[in-house]
């Protein structure tokens, strides 16, 4: 019975997936692949993987959503939502099918990935947290996580380099506005209190449980949109003093703590166990800023004018 | 006024301090983490929706059971529209004024969409828009009702447009 | 009997998804359709969160469920309103 | 119980399917939006069930898909506005879709 249940979900699962890719019309594939994105997110859970489904629960049903369905609108009004060529079509599905292939390749060739081996276990003591992910992902391979951090700040530092020369002194994104004590208005006020609460307490979690920076960062980032785009908070300049530290805080913060283990431990990155634990908090802490303010920025997009001056 | 924002804060302290306290039971270590985590809410909260109307909770724990039962039966009445042979549908709009403030209409409108028959399409010059189900089932005929409930949790005050 | 009533709860849940997303498919029109589901998935999730709530082990389970319904109706209360009102604003057939 | 709660879990997953249908056929794209959001529901309802049958930590999975539940939704309605940053209810509702009552004997409906 529970193998039946698990056969369903991945049948669902790859259904969901070739409707997005196989039918016509871009609105249709956008709403499947933001299902894809919830489904997903079920099938970690049936993996036992919840920091990942914690992820994809908050990037791939959430904010991914929103950015494509801004891109859609967004080519609507422009009059080029159209589906690409058949030639493009084509071009796509062989380029993803060769991918697809060399990961079923790799699959296959590589030996089979192996539970978290005996190392992991003999490691945990010194890593400082209890969550053998927030362990790895901060402590053992520090350098990954350092690196994807910086990443992602130049995805933003590159997003923000399309912006109109008119535009540069605006506020992110299209001036967003909403009816006073409408729908929106209202449901921009109530959520946000809570998604606070629920982010805050996923970066606390991720210590000795499940969640993280990362998570929590994401939840953080949607409910900042919704604030943003019930018109209720005014997404900052690009130039803002405040902002530029919330970005910068958590690679920041990252190479201090390295630095940190440098002098102490002989090894850059390296958190010796007397500090490990509030190390990675304060990593963490200073992260979840980060990743939170990039992430809803790079949704936001460059400033534009839009309709109003 | 000041009364209303000192309740305002007692209340949300209470309600956020409780979902924090839901959050990281069992153990204790999170209270700690909740006495930044509760106060930033409660900040974040005041900030984003303002203590313009005195909330009787005590009203709202008696429409509590009311709002449930509503909800019970307009699961059942979508359910049993939706089984049957000939899907008995008489689909219609009605406007009607609501003089509530915008957040109450907001919440009525929220609260119509899940009882029987009734789901509202937001507002327009304080008229609030709903779809019916069924125009002869005299699903409309609740409405007052529920207004009149919202505006007794939001207290007596109120304004046209709501706007302070 | 704690079982048996989550066994009961949980049917009335499944009941009424599958009676939401039988209004989804069969109804007519896209505001009847947004009566479908707004009414009945959350009744369904209410009902199985009930009978879920049975069989948790912390009362800390048993408020999350009750955390994530409460926050399920925000989500549907909201939806329906802005959904309908958009479907309401102009025609959008592809 | 685990039996009746795995096969509670399926019946759930197959109303899921079933509303996928609405999400290839629309023909609105309100109505593929709200078939999303009946996936996003049903998927809190799916992983509450799984909840004790594996691990009761997909409930905080569970708790970020309900406070997340709203906001493809609300990209989708402000993306549908004029300038892709507005907000349905500003503008009046167009009179011919709302005319009151008029689709009183016609139990099919508008069709969209």
């Amino acid at each position: 019975m529970s193998l039946a249940l698990d056969l369903a979900l991945c049948a669902l699962i790859l259904g969901v997936a070739l409707a997005t890719v196989a039918g016509s019309g871009l609105f249709r594939a956008i709403v499947f692949f933001i299902v894809y994105g919830l489904l997903v997110a079920v099938g970690w859970v049936r993996l036992g993987a919840i920091d990942v489904a914690l992820a994809e629960a908050a990037i791939g049903a959430g904010l991914t959503g929103v950015l494509l369905l801004a891109a859609h609108g967004r080519l609507r009004r422009l009059g080029t939502a159209r589906d690409a060529s058949h030639g493009a079509h084509l071009l796509s599905a062989l380029a993803g099918a060769a991918l697809a292939a060399a990961l079923a390749w790799a699959w296959f060739v590589l030996p089979l990935p192996e539970r978290p081996g005996p190392e992991l276990a003999a490691a945990m003591p010194r890593a400082g947290v209890e969550n053998p992910v927030t362990a790895v992902l901060l402590n053992f391979r520090a350098w990954d996580t350092l690196l994807e951090s910086i990443v992602l700040l130049a995805a933003l530092i590159g997003l923000w380099m399309l912006t109109r020369e008119r535009d540069w002194s605006g506020r992110l994104g299209l001036p967003q506005h909403s009816r006073a004590g409408g729908v929106l208005a209202s449901f921009g006020r109530v959520l946000p209190p809570v998604g606070l609460l629920i982010g805050v307490w996923l970066v606390w979690a991720g210590a000795d449980r499940h969640g993280g920076a990362f998570q929590g960062g994401t939840v953080l980032a949607a409910v900042g949109l919704v604030a943003a785009m019930a018109g209720l908070v005014r997404p900052p300049r690009i130039g803002a003093r405040l902002w530029h530290v919330a970005l910068m805080i958590g690679p920041a913060v990252f190479v201090l703590a390295g630095l940190a283990g440098a002098i102490l431990a002989g090894e850059f990155l390296t958190l010796p166990p007397p500090i490990a634990k509030p190390a990675i908090l304060t990593i963490e802490i200073a992260l979840t800023a980060s990743i939170a303010a990039t992430l809803a920025f790079l949704v936001l997009g460059p400033p534009e004018e839009g309709r109003a001056p | 006024m000041r009364g209303i924002w000192i309740k305002a804060i007692l209340h949300r302290t209470v309600l956020f301090g409780a979902i924090w306290g839901v959050l990281t039971a069992p153990g204790v270590e999170g209270l700690v983490a909740g006495l930044f985590a509760v106060p930033a809410t409660v900040w974040l909260s005041l900030r984003l929706m303002p203590a313009h109307h005195p909330v009787a909770l005590w009203r709202l724990a008696l429409h509590l059971p009311r709002f449930l039962a509503g909800s019970v039966t307009g699961g059942i009445d979508v359910a049993r529209r939706a089984f049957a042979r000939d899907m008995p549908l008489n689909p219609g709009w009605v406007e009607l004024p609501v003089d509530l403030p915008d957040g109450g209409r907001v919440a009525l409108g929220g609260e119509l969409s899940l009882m029987p028959g009734t789901l509202a399409a937001g507002s327009h010059e304080g008229r609030l828009l709903v779809h019916l189900l069924d125009t002869e089932a005299g699903f409309d005929r609740t409405i007052p009702r529920e207004a009149a409930d919202i505006a007794a949790i939001l207290g007596a005050k109120r304004t046209r447009d709501g706007r302070p | 009997m704690a079982d048996l009533a989550t066994i009961a709860l949980t049917a009335a849940g499944l009941f009424f998804f599958v009676a939401g997303t039988v209004g989804l498919i069969r109804f007519p029109d896209t505001f009847t359709r947004l009566h479908a589901l707004t009414k009945a998935d959350n009744l369904g999730l209410g009902f199985i969160a009930l009978g879920i709530a049975l069989q948790a082990e912390t009362w800390a389970q048993v408020a999350r469920l009750g955390l994530i319904w409460a926050l399920a109706l925000l989500a549907a209360g909201a939806m329906a309103q802005l959904v309908a009102r958009t479907a309401l604003e102009r025609e959008d057939a592809e | 119980m685990t039996l009746w709660l795995t096969f509670v879990a399926l019946g759930v997953l197959a109303s899921l399917a079933g509303a996928l249908w609405r999400v290839w056929r629309g023909p609105r794209e309100a109505d593929r939006m709200m078939a999303a959001q009946l996936v996003g529901t049903g998927g809190v309802g799916l992983l509450v069930v799984l909840a004790p049958l594996q691990d009761w930590a997909a409930l905080d999975v569970a708790l970020v898909l309900a406070l997340l539940a709203a906001l493809a939704a609300v990209g989708f309605v402000k993306a549908r506005s004029d300038d892709g940053a507005g907000d349905p209810e500003e503008a009046p509702p167009t009179p011919e879709m709302m005319r009151p009552r008029q689709t009183r004997h016609d139990p099919r409906g508008r069709h969209g």
